[in-house]
């Protein structure tokens, strides 16, 4: 975190365990370097992402979020990818129209061989939410939180 | 004593209390939405809402509060700290009917055995200004649960608005702190006349048909009565009534943490909600509408009772007026009654 | 007429045994309302009631009463949300058997309430006029300006799904092109959209009456009420009341009937309707689905199409 | 208080007992309590939960709590270790009538993990000191599965004694269980324990207290003489926070022992 001049975007990633992730394992294998403003949580498919996994994750004190899933028609899973794009779209709709700013949730189709996409996918997500600053909306005002509501 | 308070003086006079008080008053959050809150400034102050949505018990009672705060330091134990009272407080505005209520919460949590010292020291360090109903609503029962629109019971100090100005009594010892104001002119017969005919008029309006008394013996008898079998199914389990009474003083209990930081805080909590009574075995001793609606109704027209003497209302009609979808305590204790012979004749939607 | 009509057919599907239980709308102890009502035997048809402060969503109630053969009183709005749910499979074994009524919009008594000083003591609907009393003031209003913003911008106000419609079908328009929050919402900068939405869920008391009072909100255990694992906490603290608000509305993407129950439903008049709304916009704009309005098509975010808009996705 | 030792007691790993000592000298001194009553151990951070007393007043060594994992707090309670700081407030609750019991025969009846503070009566009667404030006592526990027994080292200490009749039953036996097979309240039928001058002492999950009840009335016992012990979900334990609360009685502050003929005229909210 640290003070508001040194401030580093901090991006929580969600990778699909088949495509995606193995993805970012490429990345790393062949030394392909990017941002090191991502932390990932390796998810079974980009469909297993709740819409409260990426709120809470906003709340909690993160500045951005990638969802990174395979390719359609790539799906382990046949079709868990188009049912998670449903819900991704209707989403960042939805928090974009409440005033959480565009790019702050950004999705990408990232393959196991695509490593080199990976990395420029993370180094754009970077940059976009770099420029935004740190996410204030939303998130809770400190690790308190709450205040008595009497005052 | 009496006195006289020209409306003209009255932000002055706030002003002056907020130099040495905490102040509490009724706020309006948007229109028709008003909440009892701590001001900074005597503009926010807004007493036209003869019944703000929450109710003063909100100012000795929070909906959120935090109880103690900790946080760990290495190997160290955890260093706790707790919040203070630091000023004195003030609260201003709260209509009889809130400020019988707050007796009512007081009897539980001064109880015999155990004190709760959250709600005792905010108590103990506050000064009530009570107001007078001038416009009683059609909702309002409150001379049937033994109040009144100018009852002044524990008000120490109790305000009734003339039109230009505020007649002031000063009731109590803490009210007696008050009695040199520089904003307070003595009260002429005049003034004492004009209120006298604002309460009469105010008092007659108010319902007191709503059949309380000897509610307890009756529903002694309906423990196991069909009655509640129809009495809920209109209920949706919300918690607007139990949230919204000035009367209802539920809470739950949470721990809230990051890392090595956090806060036990209480909050309200509702006995209308599935999960107030759920256990984490999974067996809910109160397992539907039924159960939960009885349990609402009884504690504040039987349990209470039973514990205190009194009933556990105040008629400030809050729970008919907010309800979404009407139902009124009023005609359930008509219901209550008429199955007996007695009170107006009732039927129960 | 209308409402003679009603308690005519309730009865007699009382009488026949068509259904064990009506539920509808009754005259109760305040102005400008109604109240839901139980009714089990033919003459108690005789209290159902109709008119433009029938505001409650009498879907909700079905869950409650899955056991019996229902016969319920719809505007456009609940039969949507009658078919929504079976959709989701809600009525296995007893589908509620719909009386529907096309709808009139209904009046916004908040509304109403703000227009005159003073008590209202008692409101009557005359035609296109709304007499209102109070103990000093008797005004009459056009009740044109005293509708719901929800229903201003409905354009299914009848219920084609229903069994039995009593009264003629109302033509398919809205009053105004969309939701007005919606519209007054899309004009401002992001910061403004956030300050008007925490403004407004800010009030929230979490007494969850927008919860209860929506047909669509049936999940056994709601994730504000899970602790494992923890969602949000429980105190009102501004970022957690933004979340309940958040999650409740998008939770109700695809299956939102725009019917303003919970709008309604809330003590501290939080504006709730654009952000579902605002949904259902968007669900037509992807996906050109309207909540119950085919009966069979698959709710939106249960299915998809291998073609669906995937510009944002890098 | 710090927590000295902790075992899992139980085949299904579900049940821990853990024992803790005080942190302060004084607090350990002034903490007396009697069987039947409560605590309220908190976790920082995860909560506060209650679990009745299962050590008795005169094991002076260690206060002991036997946790079944089921939710937050108790996860909590199971994964912490050793020398770890625990928040207590207690004792709560009235616990069991012993001055009542007093030149009485004992019929205790426990159902599950309910047993603890059933433990906690029976150790306060098995010690010399006070063995002869009661007469016969008789024990019958239920479990599901052997495995899932409480104390088993003690059931095996009490089952030589002679001054203590001990029946364990078990719904499903195994190869080695010599024990009885069936549900509570049926094996007290079967065995029919005299009502007279006993006090039945109850505590178990609430089907069993449910179907005990009857069984012990067909036996003769009057509703005065039979007491249970309930659960009910707890966050204050003072009678400030409502919820636990059956008819105008709180089960943490005017419980959790209560009696038939008490509770036979409140709601059946339990």
């Amino acid at each position: 975190m640290g003070s508001e001049e040194h401030w580093e975007p901090k991006i929580l990633a969600f990778l699909c365990n088949w495509c995606s992730y193995a993805g970012a394992d490429l990345a790393g294998t062949s030394r392909v370097q990017y941002s090191p403003n991502i932390r990932v949580i390796r998810v079974p498919c980009s469909g297993r992402i709740n819409p409260l996994f990426i709120l809470k994750a906003l709340q909690g004190g993160v500045d951005g979020v990638l969802v990174s899933g395979c390719h359609p028609g790539d799906c382990h899973y046949l079709s868990g990818n188009y049912a998670g794009r449903r819900k991704s779209a209707t989403l960042k709709r939805f928090l974009e129209f409440l005033g959480i700013e565009q790019g702050r949730i950004q999705f990408s189709w990232v393959s196991a061989a695509e490593g080199v996409k990976f990395s420029q996918v993370v180094d754009e997500v970077t940059k976009d939410i770099r420029r935004l600053g740190p996410l204030k909306k939303f998130k809770k005002s400190s690790a308190f939180g709450v205040q008595s509501s009497e005052s | 004593m009496m006195f006289n308070l020209d409306k003209k003086d009255f932000d002055h006079f706030l002003k002056d209390l907020l130099e040495t008080h905490d102040l509490f008053a009724p706020v309006q959050l948007t229109e028709g939405v008003s909440v009892f809150k701590k001001i900074d400034n005597p503009g926010e102050v807004s007493l036209s809402q003869l019944v703000p949505q929450k109710s003063a018990k909100e100012v000795f009672f929070p909906q959120s509060e935090v109880m103690f705060r900790y946080q760990i330091a290495g190997n160290q134990g955890p260093t706790v700290s707790e919040q203070k009272i630091e000023r004195e407080r003030i609260l201003l505005g709260a209509r009889p009917c809130d400020i019988e209520a707050i007796s009512i919460i007081e009897k539980v949590f001064t109880g015999e055995d155990y004190t709760d010292v959250y709600f005792a020291e905010k108590r103990k360090r506050t000064t009530i200004i009570g107001l007078g109903c001038n416009h009683p609503l059609s909702t309002c029962f409150c001379s049937s649960t033994g109040g009144g629109p100018f009852n002044r019971a524990g008000s120490d100090l109790f305000f009734t608005d003339l039109g230009d100005a505020y007649f002031v009594e000063l009731l109590t010892e803490k009210g007696m702190a008050f009695r040199v104001n520089k904003f307070f002119k003595e009260a002429d017969s005049e003034d004492l006349g004009l209120m006298k005919e604002i309460e009469d008029k105010a008092s007659q309006k108010v319902d007191r048909t709503v059949p309380v008394e000897g509610i307890e013996k009756r529903l002694d008898l309906m423990v196991e009565s069909p009655f509640w079998d129809r009495a809920h199914e209109k209920c949706i389990g919300c918690g607007v009534c139990t949230f919204l009474c000035p009367t209802c003083h539920c809470f739950d209990i949470t721990d809230e943490a990051v890392n090595q930081k956090g806060q036990r805080v209480r909050n309200w909590d509702s006995c209308l909600f599935p999960i107030y009574s759920l256990e984490t075995s999974g067996h809910n001793p109160r397992p539907t509408g039924r159960e939960r609606t009885r349990q609402r109704l009884m504690h504040k027209f039987n349990y209470y009772p039973k514990n205190f003497g009194r009933v556990a209302c105040v008629g400030c009609g809050r729970c008919i007026l907010y309800c979404p979808v009407q139902f009124d305590i009023r005609e359930a204790l008509v219901y209550a009654s008429a199955k007996r012979g007695k009170g107006r004749k009732g039927k129960f939607k | 007429m209308v409402q003679q009509q009603l308690r005519e057919k309730a009865k007699e599907l009382l009488s026949n045994k068509t259904v064990d239980l009506i539920i509808g709308f009754g005259e109760w102890t305040l102005p400008l309302r109604t109240t839901p009502v139980f009714i089990r035997t033919p003459e108690g048809a005789k209290s159902l009631v109709w008119n433009s402060f029938c505001e409650n969503n009498l879907t909700a109630y079905l869950h409650k009463f899955s056991r019996l053969k229902v016969g319920l009183v719809v505007k456009g709005c609940d039969a949507r949300s009658v078919t929504a749910l079976s959709l989701e499979k809600r009525f296995p074994n007893h589908p509620p058997l719909l009386i529907g009524i096309p709808c009139q919009r209904l009046v916004d008594r908040k509304k109403v309430k703000k227009a005159v000083k003073g008590e209202i003591l008692q409101a009557v609907e005359q035609g296109d006029l709304l007499l209102v009393k109070g103990e000093n003031f008797e005004v009459s209003l056009k009740r044109e300006d005293f509708l719901y913003a929800s229903c201003r911008s409905c354009a299914h106000r009848t219920p084609h799904q229903a069994h039995i419609l009593i009264g003629d079908p109302v033509e398919e328009v809205s009053l105004v092109d969309a939701h007005p929050e919606v519209s007054k919402l899309e004009g401002m900068s992001p910061e403004e959209r956030w300050s008007f939405f925490e403004k407004e869920t800010s009030r929230c008391i979490r007494c969850y009456a927008c919860r209860e009072a929506c047909p669509m909100c049936y999940c056994a255990e709601c994730f504000v009420d899970s602790s494992r694992p923890r969602w949000i906490e429980k105190s009102l603290s501004p970022s957690d009341l933004a979340f309940y608000h958040i999650v409740r509305a998008f939770h109700q993407t695809g299956r939102c009937s725009g019917c303003g129950a919970c709008e309604r439903a809330c003590p501290m008049d939080i504006r709730l309707t654009f952000l579902t709304q605002k949904l259902n916009q968007e669900v037509k704009d992807l996906y050109g689905f309207e909540t119950g309005i085919q009966p069979e098509a698959a709710p939106p975010l249960s299915t998809f199409d291998p073609e669906d808009e995937q510009e944002f996705i890098k | 208080m710090i927590l000295k030792k902790a075992e899992i007691e139980t085949s299904d790993r579900l049940l821990r007992t853990l024992e803790l000592g005080f942190k302060n000298k004084e607090d350990e001194e002034s903490f007396r309590f009697i069987p039947g009553q409560f605590c309220e151990l908190s976790i920082l951070g995860k909560g506060e939960a209650p679990f009745g007393i299962a050590s008795s007043p005169i094991e002076k060594t260690a206060l002991k709590f036997t946790i079944n994992k089921a939710g937050v707090v108790t996860t909590a309670l199971h994964q912490i270790e050793a020398g770890s700081e625990i928040g207590i407030r207690g004792p709560l609750g009235n616990g069991y009538p012993i001055d009542f019991f007093e030149g009485k025969n004992l019929l205790v009846i426990g159902g599950g993990f309910a047993f603890t503070t059933l433990r906690s009566l029976v150790a306060y009667y098995l010690h010399p000191e006070n063995r002869t404030k009661v007469k016969q006592i008789t024990v019958v526990y239920g479990a599901r599965m052997p495995g899932l027994l409480l104390y088993k080292d003690e059931l095996l200490e009490w089952e030589k004694r002679d001054d203590i009749k001990l029946v364990t039953t078990v719904d499903w036996g195994d190869k080695d269980w010599k024990g009885k097979v069936g549900l509570v309240p049926n094996v007290l039928e079967e065995i029919a324990p005299s009502s007279e001058n006993t006090c039945a002492v109850i505590c178990g999950p609430p089907i069993m207290i449910k179907f005990t009840f009857p069984k012990l009335v067909a036996l003769r016992f009057p509703n005065e003489r039979i007491f249970t012990s309930l659960e009910k979900r707890m966050k204050c334990g003072i009678g400030k926070c409502g919820r636990c609360n059956i008819g105008h009685l709180y089960v943490c502050k005017d419980g959790p022992v209560f009696s038939y003929a008490q509770l036979e005229k409140l709601p059946k909210d339990y």
